[in-house]
């Protein structure tokens, strides 16, 4: 049975002419997930929103029919969408923490659904479906007095996880006919996202819902949905079931993502697609991936390509879709690099560290050798920023040694010479907030340049000087015209270059990333991730790679040590670890991270002591 | 000027009784009731109300006996015997005797901070009072005093033994009933008021037989409102029904509105400019006089007063006995340039203090400034408030302003100023010191009025040849009210506004 | 944002030129107070019989130099202090801010009447005054402005490079709190020319015969009645003035900073 | 979670606010002090007057206790002022408390009525300009406003006047005249001028606040999941818009009080209206130092009290905030 039909869908900017989405058709049945997937700024969200009848300020349906539950939404009066949305189709916003109201507890804002929607529900009956909602979710305990204080509550009162499933729950308190999830995992651990994906997967088969699930990350849906949809640019490029799209994936960019996607399970050389994705307005003609394509002939530039069907079910909206050979699902596996173990660059002995009065880090040594790329991984806030801080002489408050080719460095930056300044360099995690927002990007990276003085004073320096930028902006392929721009004039994956391009400048040996790509799209995590494994390799750099996602670590690293609760608990080559995890925490790790091509992995269901209810 | 309007006006019948409320300005936090601390305008019309005096200039500026029924002096002016009318009640119902005389003088003497001090320290012995009966005082004095009838016309309020100043207590047509500073005061009709049968000020609309005594209101509350433009507003709108100080500008609103009337009236009284004839540039009478030549009193007179008020030549008192009317500066540029230059003192720069003594004062200095200019000299305004105005260096300023009521009397006048060694702020020396000195002295003792009349002339024409004092103009007071009200006077020579606070003849009619 | 220019351009053009083109100079007394406009005096005379048009046009000086030269001390300090405090963290911070508040404690109009009842108003103080009434205001200001950035990573990434204090504050700091403090500046500006023409009605500020269109005011209004120019004029050039920079602000803070310009203050 | 404070720091937040707000106080008082001790112009000489000898003036500096250490004289003023009893005017001799109680409670009147008219008004007036953004009102708010604010107090007050009372429209009083002691309620007509002047102040930046906040919390994503969820558009203004915009409005009313209560010298000086301002403003004149001390104290002690409540009501009105002790 249909439960959402779409066909010949177009969001225009208001008033512009300009298409954010267009000729966008699918179908959900009852019961079925359908993924959406794409890279940011493909147009996701937009479509999600149609099924309720929304389009963002700014921006307007202005074609095409939307058919939810057996009802045109486009084009519906207000009072009747008010209606329809929350009741038939209900919607999973991607931050939960904007998406609660800060003002009310969490019982009114369950609780407005039914006083709208249902407002003949007797109060008794209403509170019965909220708790066993709350159990569905996860949240409920089964008492009521329980129940009633945590419904009480307001949701600053609620770690990241739970305010995600109380907006699930909002979603499902009144059994609607489709939901629309949006990124709803963003943000969220592998552990937590692990719960709350089989909790929609639970949700929909009990309730027989259909769900539109929106999401940039191919691993996650691949064990979720039944079909999936890859967006681009504002198009539906590929569409099939989830075998079809994992197995048999024929549009060159849906392609190019499976190959982007790091998998514990492989150590798999990434490929990278090159270029952004193009924003409403400015996309290309023709086939509008035609740009960063590279099975692309001169035709694709210039026309238009129709949906071709390659089997049943699976529809492509490539000219060659016929043409191209199979698919390349799984990259190329690379062998683990041989690293001398005894040329110790940086060392790290007996280190606690504190925050106020606690301590975070409890006795944690590390050894760090030249050319080695060592990850550092653990679940969030278990200490894996304040150790990095901590050898680069940002957070003071330590005792333990941390030595450079056995020389003491101080507790402070300041306190120590430049030339160790300059061998030991950070790139922060989000590359929005590391770069000076004010100045150019000539004048970020010339900043160490004249910190540290490492071109020397006299006639001829700021030439030098801007040599070496240029030089710099080479290495992390980045064009040198890009010296005159400012930060907000780049992509995330451009800042982030540009930020490795400032710890480069200095020639270091040791360079410390806090997740350097966790704020990043998938394709641009490639890159970057190849980017750095390229410096490894030209330039000798030491890399400590700090990340909770245990799937770059089996691409990126050599040697892995995993840390809880400030404590390291497990250390060893990267292979040994991932494929015999000694440690019960470093399993349940690996457990949760969403993989696909290799058998589904397990999900746990059991609540860990974090998620629980304080 | 425009006078008091055409033609007498009023909005209805006469009647007794009702309350008056005015607005008046130019009052300070320190005002006080005390009649001996009067220092500034609303106090000192405030405690006409509640006072009286033993003799008293009317708001002609004439000289007549008040609660005294004599003032009689023996024939060298060192003995005065001063004897009161009879039965004269206190508000407090105590009846006015000797005693009471005796004790103001006292309290005047041992007041810190008393004004009317300064016209008595040099004469009065507070040993040398003898009480010849019970309203009968015999004063022996230290020296003569040919004008000491006229020194107890000016502000010399009378009050009862015992007197405290937080339950003011006189003789005056109403009764003390609240005073807050710089906020409000406020007085009741005295039934036993002592004059209430005794003559009116002149006025345009005098009160009709049938009204009864004295005073006629039964009330009469006094807002301060400082800010001139706050002030006519209330008038304007009706919140009061008279108020004081109205400036030059705003008698056009005045004239416009049908319910309101103006009330104007010449002044003996003065705003001055007095140059340190101690200090350079002024220790040479050349510049004195450059600079007296070079004010152009007519132009000074419509910028300042628009008109409003007539010619000075640099001498006060225009009333008193002696006054040398035929003594008129012209404007004499050349004459003026020619002393400065003689006096070596071309292009000479001073600084001119000034402050907010009265509305004129700044203007005044403004138009001299523009005036001295012209005969190459650079006068510097200064404006300072009055707390620096009158600061530490008040009586050593080389070049400031004061302002003046009238005395009634130009010998009591140099007595408080140039004669005083602590508080003239004009300094003469010398020669001209001696001089008016011996004068004073000879005026002083001589009780022939004529003598005296050929003496203070001489002083006033000293004054006027070698004097350091720079005096434009005499300003009108202007006073307004509404049609519900009548009685006012016409005139108020001593400048104290509202007629010089005569409320005893002010009735309403509506 | 044009229109603000163009208005503000034209009073600092009065400002500026003015002078020159007075047909009076401005303390001259040319005819009878209060006299209706005439050939002489194109705006009439006031209330000391001085020309009102020798004093619009000379007596924007005092204002606008008091007010501008005022505002930009008490911003240039308070941010100073503001960035300091916030970069520096601290037992400076806590000592820096707290004297702030202290000076905060005092509405700006109380302030400057406190000071005036030590300093009296002399032109060349006036704008000292206005900068301390400002100071702590701005430095609260440019205090959460910079408090923002001080902990973001860019600032963290020159600490581990060694940068020198000053040179993090000059250079990583200051070009981010720039956009609030224009937009401050600008607010601050329009409240300036406020607070010093109501100094000047208040009778605290200038003092006769300067010109001063504060100060015009409040000579004149007694003559509203007779001559209306001596008051509607020099009030229409505040305004306008005011207006002019209130909309640059505006414009500025829409354009550049997007943010409304009440959002940096409070 | 490990950041939640329990509910004793949450107190003694409060607490700390309150020790802290008085600390600024009592710095205040040092600031004030000092402040008016290096007034050039001498006070005895102002209170006596022209006609005084120098004698008199070395007597009364004595007396008012003017040449005794500056320290000796603050700590006596200290306590004075704690004890209830600050001293006496330099110019009236009266206890300077006395002088000023009855003008703070009309000031306190003048401010307190001008907060209701003005915060209800902007708050209604913001929020549907914000609800209307870019629709005919908002425009016409926002350009109101900005002429508005485009005026300093001073001349919107005698604009009021010429406008309202003496001029154009006779209908209201321009003068305020209040017999010490009486009640400013007893004279309604009296403050509706004052009250507009001190509106029309503060009127332009709290009405854009709240505009502003409410067009934020419109834009926010928890509306947009309301409006999702079916909500009506009315109930999405009530209960989700204004409870959230009304935050920032709490901080912008503190801060208007603070601004009031600054704004008040102006006006009351032009309505001649016996309070706090005007009361300054005359002591600044006279240097009559014990009354601008204490006057400046009480301005001061206001803004930390406005802000203080300001800040409690944020937290009132804020769950993050308010339950941040549980
Ligand atoms: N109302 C609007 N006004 C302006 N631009 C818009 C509007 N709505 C969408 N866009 C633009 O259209 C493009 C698609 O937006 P959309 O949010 O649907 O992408 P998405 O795939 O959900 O991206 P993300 O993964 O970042 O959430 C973006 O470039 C966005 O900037
Ligand atoms: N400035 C701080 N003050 C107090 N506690 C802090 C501070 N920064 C971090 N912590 C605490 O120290 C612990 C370790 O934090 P840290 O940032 O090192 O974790 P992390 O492993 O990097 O986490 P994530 O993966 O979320 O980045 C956490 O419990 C955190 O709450
Ligand atoms: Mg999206
Ligand atoms: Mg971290
Ligand atoms: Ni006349």
């Amino acid at each position: 049975m249909t439960a959402v039909a779409v066909k010949g869908l177009r969001v225009d900017l208001s008033g512009r002419g300009v298409d954010v989405v267009d000729c966008v058709d699918f179908t959900i049945d009852a019961g079925e997930v359908l993924g959406l997937v794409g890279e940011s700024g493909s147009g996701k969200t937009t479509v999600g929103v149609t099924l309720l009848g929304d389009a963002r300020r700014g921006a307007a349906i202005v074609g095409g029919s939307v058919v939810v539950d057996g009802q045109e939404v486009v084009g519906l009066r207000p009072d009747r969408l008010a209606k329809l949305r929350g009741s038939t189709v209900a919607y999973v916003p991607q931050d939960p923490s904007m998406a609660l109201n800060p003002a009310l507890r969490l019982r009114r804002q369950l609780d407005e659904l039914f006083e709208f929607h249902r407002p003949e529900l007797p109060d008794a009956a209403r509170d019965e479906r909220i708790r066993t909602t709350l159990r569905e979710v996860g949240l409920g305990s089964g008492d009521q007095e329980e129940d009633d204080a945590f419904l009480a509550r307001f949701p600053h009162q609620l770690s990241g996880g739970q305010q995600q499933r109380v907006t699930l729950a909002m979603a499902f308190v009144l059994r609607p006919r489709v939901i629309v999830l949006d990124e709803p995992t963003t943000g969220l651990d592998v552990t937590t996202q692990a719960r709350v994906l089989s909790t929609v997967r639970d949700l929909c088969a009990t309730h027989r819902v259909a769900a539109l699930y929106v999401t940039h990350d191919m691993a996650v849906v691949s064990n979720l949905a039944h079909r999936i949809l890859v967006m681009y640019a504002g198009r539906i490029v590929e569409a099939g079931t989830s075998a079809q799209i994992f197995d048999a994936a024929t549009h060159p960019y849906t392609r190019a993502l499976l190959a982007a996607v790091p998998l514990v399970s492989q150590r798999r050389e990434l490929t990278a697609i090159p270029g952004d994705t193009p924003l409403p307005g400015s996309r290309p003609s023709g086939c509008a991936f035609h740009p960063r394509c590279p099975d692309a002939v001169a035709e694709c530039a210039t026309t238009t390509p129709d949906p071709v069907q390659v089997s049943p079910g699976h529809v492509v909206r490539c000219l060659r879709a016929t043409r191209l050979g199979p698919a390349r699902t799984a990259p190329r596996a690379v062998e683990p690099r041989a690293v001398r173990q005894n040329d110790v660059v940086l060392r790290v002995a007996d280190l606690d560290a504190f925050h106020g009065r606690r301590q975070v880090l409890h006795d944690v040594s590390l050894a760090l050798a030249a050319r080695e790329c060592l990850a550092l991984v653990g679940e969030s806030g278990c200490g894996k920023t304040t150790l990095a801080r901590s050898i680069i002489g940002l957070h003071h408050r330590h005792s333990g040694g941390i030595t450079f080719r056995g020389g003491e460095m101080a507790t402070r930056a300041r306190d120590r010479p430049p030339e160790l300044r300059r061998a030991v360099q950070y790139v922060f995690q989000s590359p929005y907030n590391s770069l000076n927002p004010r100045r150019s990007i000539g004048e970020i990276l010339r900043e160490p340049l004249a910190v540290l003085s490492p071109v020397p004073a006299g006639k001829g320096r700021a030439g030098r000087t801007r040599a070496a930028v240029s030089e710099v902006l080479e290495r992390v392929s980045l064009s040198p015209t890009v010296a005159a721009r400012y930060p907000d004039q780049l992509s995330g994956g451009e800042r982030q270059r540009v930020a490795i391009a400032r710890a480069l400048v200095c020639r270091p040996e040791v360079l410390i990333c806090d997740e350097v790509t966790s704020a990043l799209d998938v394709s641009v995590q490639a890159s970057i991730v190849r980017l750095l494994r390229r410096l490894q390799d030209e330039e000798g750099l030491a890399l400590l790679f700090v990340t909770h996602n245990l799937a770059l670590v089996r691409t990126v690293a050599d040697r892995v040590i995993a840390m809880r609760a400030g404590r390291l608990v497990e250390g060893g080559p990267v292979d040994d670890v991932l494929d015999h995890p000694g440690d019960p925490f470093t399993r349940a790790l690996i457990a949760a991270t969403p993989e696909f091509g290799a058998a589904p992995p397990g999900v746990p269901s059991a609540p860990t002591s974090r998620e629980d209810r304080t | 000027a425009c006078g008091s309007g055409s033609g007498a006006r009023t909005g209805g019948t006469p009647r007794r009784g009702g309350t008056l409320t005015v607005a008046t300005g130019g009052a300070k936090g320190s005002d006080t009731l005390d009649p001996m601390l009067l220092n500034s305008i609303p106090v000192s019309y405030m405690a006409r109300v509640i006072y009286d005096q033993l003799a008293d200039f009317g708001n002609d500026m004439e000289y007549h006996l008040q609660m005294a029924e004599s003032i009689e002096s023996n024939g060298t002016g060192d003995e005065w015997t001063i004897r009161l009318k009879p039965d004269i009640l206190f508000h407090n119902g105590k009846t006015l005797d000797a005693d009471d005389v005796l004790f103001t003088f006292q309290r005047t003497f041992s007041l810190p901070g008393a004004v009317t001090v300064g016209k008595f320290k040099a004469f009065v012995d507070l040993d040398g009072f003898t009480k010849l009966d019970r309203r009968t005082l015999r004063m022996k004095l230290l020296r003569p005093s040919a004008t000491f009838h006229t020194a107890l016309a000016s502000p010399f309020k009378i009050v009862p033994v015992g007197f405290d100043p937080r339950n003011p207590v006189g003789t005056g047509p109403f009764k003390y009933k609240s005073f807050t500073p710089n906020r409000q005061w406020v007085c009741e009709r005295f039934a036993d008021y002592w004059n209430a049968d005794g003559p009116s000020q002149p006025s345009a609309t005098p009160a009709p037989p049938g009204l009864g005594p004295k005073p006629y209101l039964d009330e009469l509350v006094v807002n301060v409102v400082n800010d001139d433009s706050a002030r006519i507003n209330a008038l304007v709108t009706g919140q009061v029904d008279a108020i004081n100080l109205l400036q030059y500008a705003q008698i056009p609103t005045i004239e416009r509105h049908r319910e309101l009337k103006l009330l104007e009236s010449r002044t003996g009284a003065w705003t001055g400019i007095y140059m340190n004839m101690r200090q350079p540039p002024f220790d040479d009478v050349r510049v004195r006089q450059a600079l007296r030549l070079a004010i152009d009193r007519e132009q000074a007179l419509t910028a300042c007063l628009s008109g409003h008020g007539v010619v000075a030549n640099d001498l006060p008192e225009p009333f008193a006995t002696g006054y040398p009317a035929s003594l008129v500066r012209e404007r004499d540029l050349d004459r003026a340039r020619a002393l400065l230059r003689e006096a070596g003192q071309d292009g000479v720069e001073v600084e001119l203090v000034t402050g907010p003594v009265s509305t004129e004062a700044v203007s005044m200095c403004t138009v001299l400034a523009d005036n001295a200019a012209e005969i190459g000299m650079k006068v510097k305004v200064r404006q300072v408030d009055t707390a620096t105005l009158f600061g530490p260096n008040f009586h050593h300023w080389p070049f400031s302003v004061d302002k003046w009521p009238p005395q009634g009397d130009f010998l009591t006048l140099m007595a408080l100023t140039d004669l005083s060694d602590t508080t003239t702020l004009t300094h003469p020396g010398g020669a001209d010191l001696a001089e008016l000195r011996g004068l004073y002295e000879q005026a002083q003792a001589s009780t022939d009025g004529t003598r005296r009349a050929v003496l203070t002339r001489k002083m006033y024409e000293i004054q006027y040849e070698r004097g350091g004092w720079i005096i434009p103009f005499f300003a009108n007071v202007e006073n307004a009210h509404n049609v519900r009200t009548a009685g006012w006077p016409e005139q108020d020579f001593p400048g104290r506004t509202f007629g010089n606070g005569h409320f005893e003849q002010v009735y309403r009619t509506d | 944002m044009r229109v603000g220019l163009v208005l503000t351009g034209l009073v600092l053009l009065v400002v500026v030129i003015g002078p020159f083109l007075a047909p009076h100079a401005h303390s001259d007394i040319i005819g009878a107070p209060f006299s209706p406009p005439s050939a002489t005096a194109l705006l009439g005379t006031d209330y000391l019989g001085e020309d009102v048009l020798s004093r619009v046009l000379a007596g924007g000086r005092s204002i606008v130099w008091i007010s501008f030269v005022g505002t930009l001390v008490g911003v240039a300090v308070g941010a100073a202090i503001g960035m300091t405090a916030a970069y520096s963290g601290g037992v400076v911070d806590e000592l820096l801010m707290r004297t702030m508040d202290v000076l905060r404690a005092f509405p700006p109009l109380v302030l400057i009447l406190l000071l005036v009842s030590v300093a009296r108003a002399e032109s060349a103080l006036m704008p000292l005054i206005v900068a301390i009434a400002w100071v702590p205001q701005v430095a609260r200001v440019a205090y959460g402005a910079a408090k923002e950035v001080v902990g973001r990573e860019f600032v963290e990434s020159a600490e581990a490079l060694g940068t020198p204090r000053m040179r993090i504050v000059r250079r990583e700091i200051l070009p981010n709190v720039m956009t609030p403090l224009m937009v401050d500046f600008g607010l601050r500006l329009t409240w300036s020319i406020g607070i010093v023409s109501a100094m000047s009605f208040l009778g605290v500020g200038l003092q006769p015969p300067a010109a001063d269109w504060g100060l015009m005011i409040k000579e004149n209004y007694q003559g509203l009645a007779l001559q209306p120019w001596g008051v509607v004029v020099p009030v229409l050039c505040v305004a306008v003035f005011t207006f002019g920079t209130n909309l640059m602000t505006e414009g500025f803070a829409r354009t550049v900073a997007r943010v409304s310009p009440l959002e940096v203050t409070t | 979670m490990d950041r939640r404070p329990s509910s004793a720091t949450g107190r003694l937040w409060l607490l700390r606010r309150v020790v802290f707000g008085m600390a600024v106080v009592l710095l205040g008082s040092v600031l004030v002090f000092a402040a008016t001790q290096v007034l050039p112009g001498d006070p005895a000489r102002a209170v006596l007057g022209h006609e005084a000898t120098p004698e008199r003036v070395a007597a009364l500096r004595t007396e008012l206790g003017l040449d005794r250490p500056l320290v000796a004289q603050y700590l006596a003023w200290l306590g004075g002022v704690l004890t209830g009893e600050p001293g006496h005017s330099l110019v009236t001799r009266e206890p300077v408390g006395g002088l000023i109680g009855d003008r703070a409670v009309n000031s306190a009147v003048l401010v307190l009525v001008s907060a209701a008219v003005v915060v209800p008004l902007s708050v209604f007036v913001g929020a549907v300009a914000g609800r209307r953004r870019d629709r005919p009102f908002d425009r016409a708010v926002l350009v109101v406003t900005l002429g508005l604010t485009a005026l300093p107090e001073f001349i919107i007050a005698l604009l009021l006047v010429i406008l309202l009372s003496t001029s154009v429209f006779p209908l209201l009083p321009g003068t305020v005249l209040l017999a010490p002691g009486q009640n400013p309620f007893g004279e309604p007509a009296q403050l509706v001028l004052p009250v507009t002047a001190l509106v029309l102040g503060v009127l332009p930046y709290l009405a854009r606040l709240v505009r502003g906040s409410v067009i934020d919390v419109y834009e926010s994503e928890y509306v947009r999941t309301a409006r999702l969820k079916g909500v009506p558009e009315n109930v999405v203004l009530r209960r989700h818009v204004l409870r959230n915009a009304l935050v920032p409005a709490v901080q912008g009313t503190a801060l208007a009080l603070a601004y009031l209560t600054g704004g008040v010298v102006v006006v009351e000086q032009v309505f001649n209206y016996p309070g706090l301002g005007s009361a300054l403003v005359d002591a600044v004149n006279n240097r009559d130092f014990p009354v601008i001390q204490l006057i400046c104290l009480v301005f001061a002690a206001c803004y930390v009290a406005f802000n203080l409540l300001g800040d409690a009501m944020t937290v009132y009105v804020t769950p993050r905030l308010r339950t941040a002790g549980r």
